[in-house]
């Protein structure tokens, strides 16, 4: 088992290898300006730079810090959200179209409204990126609340269970598969969006690296800042299917 | 002795007489009538049982003296109020034993969902469900998730979950259809002990006309299309039941034959 | 008929191409010219060269980073300018409860710039420099303009770098006042943004090139001697306010480029290390 | 009946009214704040002069345009990833480094292989409607039940069938869900990039009020926006209803 | 004659004899063995049940003779080449009914499921589906969602699509589990009739024991613990049979009683 998932981890990244090769090759071939795209050997190269002579390490632990912060945020008011309205006809009728309203508002405009209110503080824009990572959850529990097989629910009746353990013990465990899937979406969103928002409101972390680098058309620094959000978004997803893996040992069980 | 209290009194007699009782509940569903001005009357302690053929009603009738169901016109009451909703002291078996477990769950935790509610201090509740799975005949099983249990065991789990909640009424639908002669044997006398014991009122659905005998005080025949009751018998064996002796009973045989009569010529 | 399409921010900077085309001297030299409004400077060399504007308007910073990060723009046309009006237009606005008497006053103190490494940011860091401050003990933030005003008065930042009509509406609203005129005090003459192509697009299209420089070279009076005429196009083109417009005095217009320009923004961003190469001065302009 | 259907106004009528409240008992002067009244009076002007129909156009277009594309492959991959494990081991480090990459740090690039325009949004916006269509895809594929995969292979159904008639089915409802996420990821993205760069639609209205200090436009378009996503998901939901009938019952109510 | 021409015929004498055979056939599942060194034969035509307490492994091993399974060790073939997927000839009846018919189709729908899969054209399978439909006892209700189905429908619903599938081997687990006493022996016969008229192959799961014995060429008792086999009777009863005629025969009374003390003897 252990050795297996080993080896399956190792020809995943033989594949995403042969992929790089692949981006080498077309930089080698000039099929795009290397202005704009440099090879994977220029980038790694910025890489190493970055972190030997620049604040790199800084900048991403100021992004992993906006991005936890903002995930965790919207995880907990996401799975609260999504189980009130999932489990309540009352804020279905009242709260949850007004969510449906907030949904597509783009961050890039949120920001100044958000800057206007909140001022230009952590604060605001952690309360942005989890406005911007809260809708996977949110939608996901909503929808796992109410896919719950109804004879569960039944026994929870005849159990005259209370409210909060129907939803503890019955619906968010049912709607945990797809919870975790949210989530996962969610985190690579928190990720994007602290970049964004370290873009536009100048808050420090790999956004202000990428940003300044495709201003300065430093197309190798900027590729090396795609490289630690590809190799950050990985790991995340590592630590995600170890989490899943462990909530939901019973879905395995049943194959 | 005033009009209100001679009332009162006469409520108290009848309270005594019926603790559930469909007066003409009908059920309605997807425009068809499934239950028709059913009229039945079950005693505190009682032990009901219902037969008839597969389609008839007899799941339908026993969700609504659950009360998962409301009669769209007549009335089902649980001593003497209308149901409107499942209450803790009924407990239910569905018959669809693997809708009915948590997947997420262990047998133990399955069993202990009953407990929690129930509000047993966690410290009970390992030794508790040990005595439970005991019962059920699952013992060392504790630890399976449902998806890992044969579907008997996965019915019986269901059983044990009933009784933790330690019901004074008991609804169960088909509980033993999917288990063996001797598993079955052993289930119903366990079944029959500890509801005497306790007084525990059943109401009983099986599609086992031997069983129903064995089992009841009271058989109850469904007719179908919509379901009503065709046939009535009362079950005049000596307690406590005896597989051997209670099946070789001529009154056993003469009820079941009666039963089996009656079933044939619902059937189209 | 030839058909180009110039891309430009909303600003006053691009003017002579706005009246140009709304006085229709393009038209009158042959070019049937399409403004495009670009959202952010920045973007104006990729969009050059993927060839959805074949002349665009960046900033000397833009534009030099640009081209030193390998892109093979030229400048083709002046557009706009610093002179006297613009200098003074220029300012660091200090928030309430804090009074910056001199440039060391900065240290310290968060400064929010409209863009980092941009027009107003680098000019700023030249000015520490000359007045004797190390700029690395002044944080700098990204702030954009429509946040200013709200970032200043929340306190968010110390100050910001800005512009009319920006300091007239703020210090009107009593969120602080100037803390220094720092344009002024730098009194420079330089280029802000000119009209740039790819070398390529330019070398092939000199004719196009040619009479682009004439429609500019008329209509670069217009701007600089005509407010109301100017004022019109660029709130036409900007769909800003007529009156905030108005309001301030647009950067003059000079549609004659010398390679010389360029040199003290060369000068300017190698020191503060924003440019890797050693850039020929020559080689940037077309002649 | 009245009531039921105003209730979902209510909150944010009531939220509306606090806002304008303030507004005016603090004499609001912001460049990016204003009061509704004058935001609901900029979004009258700007539907009467047509700017806002015109830009909603081009913005819808792109945005439906880019999440028909990045659905359609979103949806594919993770059948494909739900169904075969072995697939989806070896896509993993692929997927999952490729996912986190912001597009908006790689516009630079879009715009100068694919320059302005429809086309370089259009292909952003299906890069990220990619994303949530494979993961929700892929966990509702992976969460059927188990006997109902058996049956299907008990039954010989051939791979296209087994995709059919009971991949799809069992995974509708999630797969909606997954849909309606993408369809406010895509407007969103669209929005952005046009704020970001591209000069047409909605975004580059948002761009060009903000750089005009025009607060209350700003708020309008983004009032406007909301307006869209709103209607949008209520036609989802009823398009969920009419298509798929039962099948979809398992969905949430609006 | 050439060797290899005589040993094509000793397989093919072979294959005569028998179609699905487990060779010391072992299972493990999550670090537990459930069959254990299992050798069983299965000859074509032949109707053979399986019995055993619940939990002694019968539905796993019908499981492995439908490819759901592989054997951990051992072999399991099927017309002597191992099973390592299902077939399409190959019919099986899940225990848990409920869950494996399509919620959102309708009974019909559920039929024509296995009509499409072996790409009956569209025009013809309302005729077929109507026909099964009826076999199995549920005219009518061809509009009918499984959830709006009783247990016992639901359960003859999967019935009709495995008939649907026209299959020459049938695993049915039990597959009468939820039905009454009349409708169970309908079926019964409706089956019987069915698998002699085609010359199918039949292993029937079943905690019934007298149904086994009725059905069955041969009766097959598990233990458990792991399962393996127990006791292995030939069932001597003439066809076709009769539910009164072969129940009341000595021979049926005589194999109940062999089988009923073997399943009591296995009972912890
Ligand atoms: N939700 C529903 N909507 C419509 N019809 C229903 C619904 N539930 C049950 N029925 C119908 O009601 C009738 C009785 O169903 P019920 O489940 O009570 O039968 P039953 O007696 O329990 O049968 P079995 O022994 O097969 O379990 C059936 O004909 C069934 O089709
Ligand atoms: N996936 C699994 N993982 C672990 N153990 C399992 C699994 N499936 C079945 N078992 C175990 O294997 C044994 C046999 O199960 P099986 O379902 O074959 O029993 P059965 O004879 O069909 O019983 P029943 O008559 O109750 O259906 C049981 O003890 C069960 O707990
Ligand atoms: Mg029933
Ligand atoms: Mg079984």
């Amino acid at each position: 088992m252990n050795r297996a998932a080993i080896l399956w981890r190792v020809a995943s990244i033989l594949v995403a290898a042969g992929l790089i090769a692949a981006w080498q090759l077309a930089a080698n071939l000039r099929l795009v300006s290397p202005v704009f795209l440099p090879g994977p050997d220029r980038a790694w190269a910025a890489l190493v730079r970055g972190f030997s002579s620049g604040d790199l390490a800084g900048k991403l632990i100021g992004t992993l810090e906006h991005m936890a912060y903002g995930w965790l945020a919207a995880s907990i008011a996401g799975i609260a959200l999504g189980a009130l309205i999932g489990s309540s006809k009352m804020m279905r009728a009242y709260v949850a179209p007004s969510l449906e309203f907030l949904r597509p508002l783009p961050v890039s405009a949120i920001i100044p409204v958000a800057i206007a209110m909140l001022g230009l503080t952590r604060g605001m824009a952690l309360f942005v990126i989890a406005f911007g990572a809260i809708w996977p959850i949110v939608l996901a529990t909503i929808h796992g609340f109410a896919a719950v097989e109804p004879r569960l629910y039944e026994v929870a009746r005849s159990l005259q269970m209370s409210r909060a353990a129907i939803i503890g013990k019955i619906a968010l465990p049912s709607a945990l598969p797809d919870i975790l899937a949210g989530m996962r979406l969610s985190l690579t969103v928190a990720l994007i969006l602290s970049v964004v928002c370290e873009i536009l409101a100048g808050l420090d972390g790999l956004g202000q690296w990428v940003l300044l680098s495709a201003r300065a058309f430093r197309s190798a620094d900027l590729f090396a800042g795609v490289i630690l959000l590809g190799a950050t978004g990985y790991l995340t997803s590592i630590a995600m299917s170890l989490v899943e893996q462990r909530l939901l040992a019973w879905q395995t069980a049943a194959r | 002795m005033s009009i209100v209290a001679m009332l009162d009194e006469a409520r108290a007699a009848r309270r005594q007489k019926t603790l559930i009782a469909f007066n003409a509940a009908t059920l309605r569903l997807g425009g068809k009538t499934i239950i028709e001005n059913l009229d039945l009357e079950v005693r505190p302690g009682e032990f009901l049982c219902i037969v008839g053929a597969s389609g008839c009603g007899k799941t339908t009738a026993l969700r609504l003296a659950a009360g998962l169901y409301r009669p769209t016109s007549g009335a089902v009451t649980f001593d003497g109020e209308p149901i409107t909703e499942p209450r803790r002291e009924v407990a239910i078996v569905f018959q669809d034993y693997g809708k009915a477990l948590l997947p997420w769950r262990t047998a133990a935790g399955n069993i202990s969902l009953a407990l929690e509610a129930s509000r047993v201090p966690a410290r009970e509740r390992g030794a508790r469900i040990e005595a439970l799975l005991r019962k059920v005949g699952l013992p060392g099983h504790a630890d399976k998730y449902p998806s890992e249990m044969s579907g008997g065991m996965q019915q019986r789990l269901q059983i044990a979950r009933c009784l933790a909640q330690e019901p004074t009424t008991l609804l169960m639908d088909e509980p033993f259809g999917a288990l063996d002669a001797m598993t079955r044997q052993g289930l119903q006398d366990e079944v029959l002990s500890l509801t005497h014991a306790s007084q525990t009122t059943v109401i009983f659905v099986t599609h086992d006309l031997d069983e129903a005998i064995y089992l009841g005080d009271r058989v109850v025949g469904l007719l179908p299309h919509p379901g009503r009751i065709g046939i009535e018998l009362d079950v005049d064996l000596p307690r406590p039941r005896d597989q051997l002796a209670t099946r070789e009973h001529p009154e056993f045989l003469r009820l079941r034959r009666q039963l089996f009569d009656f079933i044939k010529a619902t059937e189209h | 008929q030839a058909k180009i399409q110039i891309g430009c921010t909303a600003t006053s900077d691009c003017a002579s191409a706005m009246v140009a085309v709304d006085e229709g001297i393009f038209k009158k030299h042959g070019l049937d010219v399409e403004m495009t409004p670009i959202a952010i400077n920045s973007n104006i060399p990729a969009a050059i060269l993927s060839n959805s504007i074949q002349v665009g308007g960046p900033t000397s910073t833009v534009f030099l980073q640009a081209v030193d990060g390998g892109l093979d723009l030229v400048a083709i046309a002046g557009a706009s300018v610093m002179n006297t009006t613009s200098n003074t237009a220029i300012a660091a606005f200090v928030r309430n409860g804090l009074t910056i008497k001199e440039p060391k006053d900065f240290v310290g103190k968060k400064v929010g710039a409209p863009g980092l490494n941009a027009f107003l940011h680098v000019l700023f860091v030249k000015w520490l420099v000359e007045k004797g401050v190390d700029p690395k003990s002044v944080n700098f933030v990204e702030v954009t303009f429509p946040t200013m005003a709200d970032i200043i008065k929340s306190g968010g930042v110390d100050a910001v770098l800005t512009a009319e009509p920006f300091v007239t509406r703020m210090t009107n609203a009593g969120l602080g006042s100037v803390g220094a005129r720092y344009g002024a005090e730098l009194g420079r003459t330089d280029p802000i943004i000119f009209y740039a192509a790819s070398r390529d697009w330019a070398e092939k299209n000199a004719a196009i090139v040619k009479k682009f420089r004439e429609a500019i070279a008329e209509a670069a009076p217009i701007v600089n001697s005509d407010r109301e005429k100017a004022s019109a196009s660029i709130a036409k083109f900007t769909k800003q306010p007529l009156e905030l417009v108005k309001a301030t005095p647009p950067n003059q217009s000079e549609p004659n480029l010398k390679p010389e320009n360029l040199s003290w923004w060369i000068d300017v961003m190698s020191s503060q290390k924003m440019l890797q190469s050693k850039l020929v001065t020559a080689k940037l302009v077309l002649n | 009946m009245s009531l039921d259907r105003a209730r979902p106004l209510l909150l944010p009528l009531a939220l509306t009214l606090a806002f304008e409240l303030w507004a005016r008992l603090t004499h609001l002067q912001s460049d990016s704040l204003a009061p509704p009244s004058a935001i609901l009076a900029a979004l009258a002007a700007a539907l009467a002069d047509l700017s806002i129909p015109i830009a909603t156009r081009d913005t819808l277009f792109a945005a439906f345009a880019g999440l028909a594309i990045g659905s359609a492959i979103g949806l594919s991959l993770g059948i494909a990833f739900g169904i075969s494990r072995p697939l989806d081991r070896l896509m993993e480090v692929t997927v999952e480094a490729i996912r986190p990459i912001p597009s908006i740090a790689l516009l630079p690039i879009a715009l100068i292989a694919l320059g302005f325009g429809y086309r370089m949004e259009i292909v952003i916006v299906a890069f990220a409607c990619v994303w949530p269509m494979l993961i929700l895809t892929r966990s509702a594929v992976r969460s059927i039940e188990p006997r109902l995969m058996e049956m299907s292979r008990a039954l010989r159904l051939s791979a296209p069938q087994r995709i059919a008639k009971i991949v799809i089915p069992a995974a509708l409802p999630r797969i909606f869900v997954a849909f309606r996420l993408s369809a406010g990821i895509a407007l969103i993205v669209a929005v952005t990039v046009e704020i970001a760069i591209n000069p047409i639609g909605l975004g580059a209205g948002i761009m060009l009020a903000q750089q005009a200090l025009r607060a209350d436009l700003m708020l309008a378009y983004l009032l406007w926006i909301g307006v869209i996503g709103y209607a949008l998901n209520i036609l989802l939901i009823a398009a969920q209803r009419r298509l798929f009938g039962r099948a979809a019952l398992a969905g949430d109510n609006p």
